[in-house]
């Protein structure tokens, strides 16, 4: 479904990517982990039109996505929920969610999703006219991700939806995101918390300065030493 | 007696506040820029519409219309050449470029044409007639109605639109914005059409008003208008005509009182006490930074 | 050419030119008033070149722009004396502008005439001395002031005058100031006195005050700009008594900004009058339009072409551009008729001309009467 | 126990209609180490805030050090010996790693504006001991070796470090850490336990914590309190709270309490 | 410590052209229209820098500067003209009178953000102007003469002592809290800072400064109106600092010497001057966002390696 071919990508002079290549196909949940400031966001800024690549080539069922604006690429069908949420903190939950259906027309449609929406948040249900910037952190996330939902995207980029969230947060979003999978879109998750990550994922890449440092399933990585010392250890 | 008329007076010099302020705070609403060259669209729109009057024999309407169309153009041009690529940088690095934008236009106008003022001639009959021993003109209602219309219609536009809630969007979270799907560049450039139509309709409403247009007419009525603006809460539609009201009868009782030398002090103490007591304005919301 | 002159203060360093500073508002809030000077002056200039000069030199004018702001009038009127040696100074337009130019024209011998500069304080310093190198081309504010009292008291009969002046201009302020003394000695009645500020463009409030007094005439100084404003505000709040001003009414635009109707009734003291047949002032309003894609010429016009003329006059008559002959023979100015009328210069460098009274009656400026200082 | 440091008196503050914390009762004895936790939105950063004197409560009543503070700044919260990081990371950017520490060292010197304007005596030894000591401070959080880089340009981690070296910078007795291990790593949030662990030694300091990471929650408090909906709705030793039924519903879920 | 050093190298330059320039002045190789030139830009680094610690440093968008350039001119102007007191003191006189307006503005305003405060900044100037327009103890409209005091040495070493004040008050203790609540004031008030009294205490500062600038400015020009006090000024001092890049001091004196004389070149071209100077503006601010200098000073131009920003100074 999603093809990314060694991109190279840079903040000025400062190079964020170096010859990252992965895959996705349709129906998967794939993961990415990585420390801070590995360039786990940057790539899915790339994939969403927000940056653009200066090397390497990004195919999207078929088509070269690389450097075209966000706009087309969200019409293409992939919808991006952001790192830290980026809820409209002005407008109403039920505005941030017409949003999230901007560029469609098919009204009868849209209503149907907001009800998928609300069917999955019942949070969202109650507190449709309440402004967005007063919601906590998690229904904040919850609706970040229903915003990309009402996009009824193909494939889903999600960057790190826990972090900052209560445990029982984590949970929920996570059975959302498994969810959301079943409904048929397919989902490349940017985590922290490689641990949850690894145990709903199909497969997973590690991403360390801006490379791309293992890949397997998610069952194999959550084997290796590697990740077990880096990224799963503490608890 | 006196003072209804005073009343009357203030609001409608008020009104004509307001429909300057009403572009400002747009802008303003969805860029968080103070565009100073505001009032100089302000100005060309007023001569448009004299030159189409005057010379070209338009009547009112397609006058009107005309210079709302040339103004809407040349705000988009102001914006695509003058602060597109300041979107990222300070918010008083775009500040000094919009006072240069509105130097330009000033004395580009001046280059062309001459400082000399205009009359604008008499299109509209100015009726009046007489309320409690009051006299109200045609024109002062037809102002009045234009601002409390367009307030009407822009705080549809912004609020209730699809347009709208992508301004909101662009407003809030440029970035985010563009993850909706939508074009952020066009989303601006047709805040600044409407901003700039507005303030072209505002020009030729005040020629037919006040009479006199000159190529600095601008500045004094821009200042005013970004002071209406704040009074309301800068960048709240409803807050403009709010702050253009206040403003516009605060400087006429001053006057009325015999102090009209104090007028445009007044002005702004009153803006000072309010921003003291309401620091965000009227109706601004007095959100506290959430830390 | 008089190759021997050596040039003190003037003549410039081409001995066939004459160098003729314009230190005026071109930008800032009284451009209007600044360019208004210009055209008049440049025309002027022109005239004179094309009829071979003065005694053979050509007139060169060098502009430089003020942006309405005393500071940078100073520095424009040090520009003119020490770097371009021009032999005199046209400008301001406005006295604040021309004031700051007159100590540097007295340390180095620059003559400056202000065009249009009506304030005492222009040739006269606080100590009552005279600023020897400092001319207007005016009259002064008290003289116009006392015509119009007089009009006032004695042609049409007013017992209860109201006043309302620009307070940002000390033009009017020196009228409104004459104009009330007068009345006051002469048993009228001043029953209210109001101001605006330059650049305002509402003042119904002031009006609807004004009207609350019941005065039976209004004397408004001030400029056209303004003052065309006030009257068609005043007639549309109702105010039908006579109104009158000083010669910042005199422009074309007056009509169109107040309106036909709204002017009748409506008086103004003047240097001349652009209708007047005079032969001297037809030929100037005829050249001028020629010049100006037909727009009739405005007061500061005829100033500003008047002061070339009478510079032209006083380097003549005083056969050098040395700066100190020719501030004597400006200061010794007797009886020079030019567009804005016949004047002579008094021992406090004041201009002493006739001033005329104009009526608008559909439009129209009439004659009306002539009063001799 | 030792001595009552802070005490919280039923203390609320509500922003228009919304009650973001009510009833509030608080109590912290020198030297404890204490943790905050409670679902998103539940009023743990608006606690902070009013014991920082950002905000002020609308009721009730704080007492530190035996010092009401309801109606002190933040900066004299400060001196009298709070100090804070925030859950979004707020140091100075432009400003370098080294000058971050020394804004908070401030309070500590006493050479006036005339001494500095003039280049007395008194600035140069002011300013030096200001150096010394931030350096100090820079040192024991490993970031000396950044210490002329500009805030903004350090890794995520080290800003979250600076941010606590840059609060104990002020001399606080009481810490408050909001959050600190946000977007760490299990690695980088083992190495700050470990951090904390040896700031509270060294400086005898009193910490309250707010955090989400269970592991790192558990591990290191003594006590922990639990907000819901701006309510306490438990209190107790990390065992009794991950086995209190209400803070599971609220709060755990049900697999981390196993 | 090699900081300092470098900062009394440049005092020593400046010097050396303070005597060359009184040389010439003295020698009548430059006559009145050089030393006017030399004066104005003296002038207009005091402002630049004034406004700089204000803006630069503190952060607070204040956009009424000229409302304090006005206090000071007619308070010095009003004490050696009208009551006959020698020069410097009428000059110190100036000063303190628009410290204290300084005061009387900045504490009820300073708790303002952003816009608002530039608004009310912009308001209490238009309010000092419409207050001296009103008084004709001064000459109202018409405005007051002045006599002509101010001279290439006055000038000089009060525009030298301004920069060293104001570079010394930034590279201290003091300067950095200021810089602190420029940088986010929530977490400098967390960290200690007393933000409202160094908020205050910069504006006292800028406006002193900007005081002394008036009584310069005042007795220079024979004649001050309130006319000239208006925002136009003000804007045009904001240009200075802007155009030199917010937070450096170089940058905004280096801004003002070059604004000043490009000003006076264009007075040449009297029907374009404006279109060019606003192109200028345009096209540096497009170009150069940050401004000339953005926060660097020019003596981090002559340093090698990395050294820390943002006016500080490691002595
Ligand atoms: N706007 C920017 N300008 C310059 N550099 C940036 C910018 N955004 C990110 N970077 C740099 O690019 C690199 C990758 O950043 P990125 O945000 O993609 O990391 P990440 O893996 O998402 O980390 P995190 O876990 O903190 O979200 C980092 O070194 C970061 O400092
Ligand atoms: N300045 C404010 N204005 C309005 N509401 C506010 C403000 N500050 C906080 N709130 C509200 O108070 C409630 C508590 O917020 P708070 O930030 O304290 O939550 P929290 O417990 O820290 O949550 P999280 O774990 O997500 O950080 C929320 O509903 C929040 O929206
Ligand atoms: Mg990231
Ligand atoms: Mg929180």
């Amino acid at each position: 479904m999603l093809k990314v071919n060694s991109i190279d990508v840079f903040y000025g002079n400062i190079q964020a990517l170096k010859g990252v290549s992965l895959e996705v196909n349709e129906g998967e949940i794939v993961t990415l982990i990585g420390a801070n400031g590995a360039g786990k966001s940057t790539l899915l800024k790339t994939l969403s039109g927000l940056l653009k690549p200066k090397k390497g080539t990004i195919e999207y069922l078929g088509q070269s996505i690389a450097g075209k604006p966000a706009q087309s690429i969200v019409k293409a069908g992939i919808s991006h929920v952001p790192e830290g949420r980026r809820v409209f903190a002005n407008m109403t939950v039920e505005d941030n969610l017409d949003l999230g259906a901007y560029l469609r027309s098919d009204r009868a449609e849209i209503a149907k999703d907001k009800e998928r929406v609300f069917n999955i948040f019942p949070i969202l249900l109650e507190r449709r006219k309440q402004l967005s910037g007063t919601l906590s952190g998690g229904e904040q996330q919850m609706l970040a991700m229903g915003r990309a939902i009402m996009a009824k995207p193909k494939l889903l980029l999600l960057d790190e939806p826990s972090m900052g969230l209560a445990p029982i947060m984590v949970k929920t979003i996570f059975n959302t995101i498994e969810e959301i999978r079943k409904e048929g879109t397919t989902i490349l998750l940017v985590e922290q918390n490689a641990h949850m990550a690894l145990s709903i994922a199909d497969r997973a890449y590690v991403i360390e300065t801006g490379k791309v440092v293992l890949s397997g399933t998610a069952k194999e990585l959550q084997e290796t030493e590697q990740v077990k010392a880096a990224y799963l250890g503490g608890l | 007696m006196e003072w209804l008329q005073q009343l009357i007076n203030g609001i409608s010099l008020g009104s004509i506040y307001a429909l300057i302020a009403l572009g400002y705070t747009m802008v303003y609403g969805i860029i968080k820029l103070i565009n100073f060259a505001h009032g100089d669209v302000f100005m060309i729109g007023a001569f448009i519409g004299f030159f189409a009057i005057a010379r070209w024999g338009l009547g009112f309407f397609p006058a009107l219309i005309l210079a709302m169309v040339v103004c809407a153009i040349l705000g988009v041009l102001i914006e695509r050449i003058a602060y597109k690529r300041l979107r990222n940088a300070t918010r008083i690095a775009a500040l000094i470029t919009a006072i240069g934008v509105s130097l330009l236009i000033e004395y580009t106008t001046i280059f062309f044409r001459g400082a000399q003022p205009e009359a604008y001639p008499d299109v509209i009959p100015n009726k009046s007639f007489h309320f409690l021993g009051a006299q109200i003109s045609m024109q002062s209602i037809m102002i009045l109605s234009v601002s409390i219309v367009l307030m009407i219609i822009l705080q549809f536009i912004v609020h209730k639109t699809k347009i709208g809630k992508a301004m909101r969007a662009v407003s809030y979270d440029e970035e985010a914005a563009r993850l909706m799907g939508i074009n952020v560049d066009n989303t601006i450039s047709i805040t600044f059409a409407i901003g700039s139509a507005l303030a072209g309709a505002a020009g030729v409403i005040f020629g037919i008003y006040y009479t006199k247009i000159d190529p600095l007419m601008g500045i004094i009525p821009g200042v005013k208008a970004f002071v209406a603006a704040v009074l309301g809460g800068i960048g709240i539609i409803p807050g403009a005509v709010a702050g253009g009201m206040v403003l516009g009868v605060v400087e006429t009782v001053v006057s009325a009182l015999g102090f009209s030398l104090w007028r445009d002090a007044a002005a702004f103490v009153i803006l000072i006490l309010i921003l003291i007591f309401r620091p965000s304005g009227i109706f601004g919301k007095n959100t506290r930074e959430k830390v | 050419g008089n190759k021997d002159e050596k040039s003190s203060g003037g003549g410039g360093g081409n001995s066939d030119e004459i160098k003729v500073g314009l230190n005026l508002e071109l930008s800032g809030p009284v451009a209007s008033y600044g360019s208004g000077i210009s055209k008049g002056a440049k025309l002027a200039i022109d005239e004179i070149n094309k009829a071979g000069g003065i005694d053979g030199k050509k007139i060169v004018p060098v502009e430089i722009d003020n942006k309405s702001d005393a500071a940078e009038a100073t520095a424009a009127a040090i520009k003119l004396a020490t770097q371009e040696k021009a032999v005199a100074q046209i400008g301001s337009a406005t006295s604040g502008d021309t004031v700051a130019a007159v100590q540097i024209a007295n340390k180095n011998k620059m003559p400056v005439i202000g065009p249009s500069a009506t304030s005492e304080t222009v040739t006269v310093n606080e100590k009552g001395e005279v600023n020897e190198y400092a001319f207007r081309t005016c009259f002064i504010d008290p003289f116009q002031g006392q015509v119009a009292a007089q009009f006032a008291l004695d042609t049409l009969k007013a017992k209860n005058v109201a006043i309302f002046s620009d307070s940002a201009s000390d033009y009017a302020k020196g009228l409104a100031k004459a104009f009330k003394d007068t009345i006051e000695k002469n048993g009228g009645k001043v029953v209210a006195q109001e101001s605006y500020v330059a650049k305002d463009t509402d003042f119904k409030s002031t009006l609807t005050r004004l009207k609350s007094k019941k005065p039976d005439f209004i004397y408004i100084p001030g400029y056209y700009e303004e003052v065309g404003l006030i009257i068609k505000q005043a007639r549309a709040a109702g105010i039908d008594v006579p109104l009158m001003g000083g010669d910042g009414w005199d422009s074309p635009k007056m009509v169109e900004l107040a309106g036909k109707d709204a002017l009748n009734k409506t008086y103004f003291t003047n240097h001349y009058s652009s209708e007047d047949p005079d032969e001297k002032i037809q030929k100037f309003v005829k050249a001028f339009k020629a010049a100006n894609s037909d727009q009739a010429p405005d007061a500061f016009n005829a100033l500003g072409y008047d002061t070339v003329y009478w510079l032209k006059d006083a380097i003549e008559r005083a056969g050098s551009t040395d700066g100190e002959k020719v501030k004597d023979a400006l200061a010794s100015t007797k009886d020079l008729s030019l567009v804005t009328g016949k004047f002579s210069v008094d021992d406090k460098h004041n201009t002493v001309k006739s001033a005329t009274v104009l009526e608008f009656k559909d439009g129209k400026q009439v004659f009306n009467s002539k009063v001799n200082p | 126990m030792s001595n009552l440091l802070l005490k919280v008196e039923d203390v609320g503050i509500h922003f228009g209609g919304l009650k973001a914390v009510s009833d509030l009762n608080m109590e912290m004895y020198q030297g404890e180490l204490i943790g905050l936790i409670g679902p998103n939105g539940a009023g743990k950063t608006t606690s902070f805030n009013m014991l920082t004197g950002v905000y002020k409560p609308t009721e009730g009543v704080i007492t530190f050090d035996g010092k009401k503070m309801n109606n002190m700044s933040p900066h004299q919260v400060t001196k009298s010996g709070v100090s804070r990081t925030f859950q979004n990371i707020r140091l100075f950017k432009e400003l370098s790693v080294l000058d971050n520490v020394k804004v908070a060292n401030h309070s500590l010197a006493h050479h006036s504006v005339f001494s500095s304007i003039l280049r007395l005596p008194s600035h140069f030894s002011g300013e030096a001991k200001m150096e010394r000591e931030s350096i100090e401070f820079l040192k024991i959080f490993g970031l000396d070796k950044y210490m002329h880089e500009l805030a903004k340009n350090l890794p995520y981690g080290m800003q979250r470090r600076l941010e606590i070296a840059r609060a104990l910078a002020a001399k606080p007795k009481l810490l408050l850490l909001d959050e600190p291990a946000a977007g760490m790593n299990p690695q980088e949030t083992h190495d700050l336990m470990e951090l904390i662990a040896l700031i509270r030694e060294k400086f005898d300091l009193t910490i309250l914590l707010i955090e989400h990471d269970m592991g790192l929650v558990m591990g290191i408090c003594e006590r922990i309190y639990v907000l819901d909906h701006g309510q306490l709705i438990a209190h107790g030793s990390p065992e009794e709270i991950r086995h209190n039924p209400k803070v599971i519903e609220a709060y755990l879920g049900e697999e981390v309490a196993e | 410590m090699k900081k300092s050093k470098v900062f009394w190298i440049y005092v020593a330059i400046a010097l050396v052209v303070y005597a060359v320039v009184q040389f010439m002045i003295s020698s009548g190789n430059f006559d009145m229209y050089y030393s006017n030139l030399f004066i104005t830009i003296a002038i207009n680094v005091i402002l630049a820098v004034s406004l700089h610690l204000v803006i630069g440093i503190t952060g607070q968008f204040s956009i009424g500067h000229a409302g304090f350039l006005a206090v000071g001119a007619y308070v010095s102007a009003i004490f050696t003209t009208n009551l006959g007191w020698p020069f410097p003191i009428a000059l110190l006189m100036g000063a303190i009178a628009a410290a204290i307006a300084g005061l009387i503005v900045g504490i009820p305003t300073l708790r303002l953000k952003g816009d608002y405060l530039a608004i009310a900044t912009l308001g209490f100037a238009e309010i000092i102007r419409i207050i001296f327009l009103n008084i004709d103890y001064v000459g109202g409209a018409a405005g007051m003469q002045v006599d002509y005091l101010t001279t290439w040495t006055y000038a000089f070493f009060v525009a030298l002592i301004t920069v060293v004040v104001i570079s010394n008050f930034t590279n201290s203790r003091h300067g950095r809290a200021c810089i602190a609540v420029r940088e986010d004031e929530v977490a400098a008030d967390s960290m200690g800072i007393n933000t409202t009294y160094y908020k205050v205490l910069a504006f006292a500062i800028g406006s002193f400064f900007a005081g002394l600038a008036g009584g310069l400015f005042s007795h220079n020009f024979f004649i001050i109106q309130p006319s000239q006090f208006g925002f136009l000024k003000s804007f045009d001092i904001l240009i200075y600092v802007v155009l030199g890049g917010l937070g450096s001091l170089s940058g905004s004196i280096i801004a003002a010497i070059l604004l000043t004389v490009i000003s006076l070149y264009l007075q040449d071209f009297p029907e374009t001057r404006m279109i060019i100077y606003s192109l200028v503006l345009i096209i540096v601010m497009l170009y150069r966002p940050a401004g000339l200098m953005g926060t660097k000073e020019v003596t981090d131009l002559f340093k090698f390696g990395k050294k820390s920003k943002g006016g500080n100074v490691n002595e």
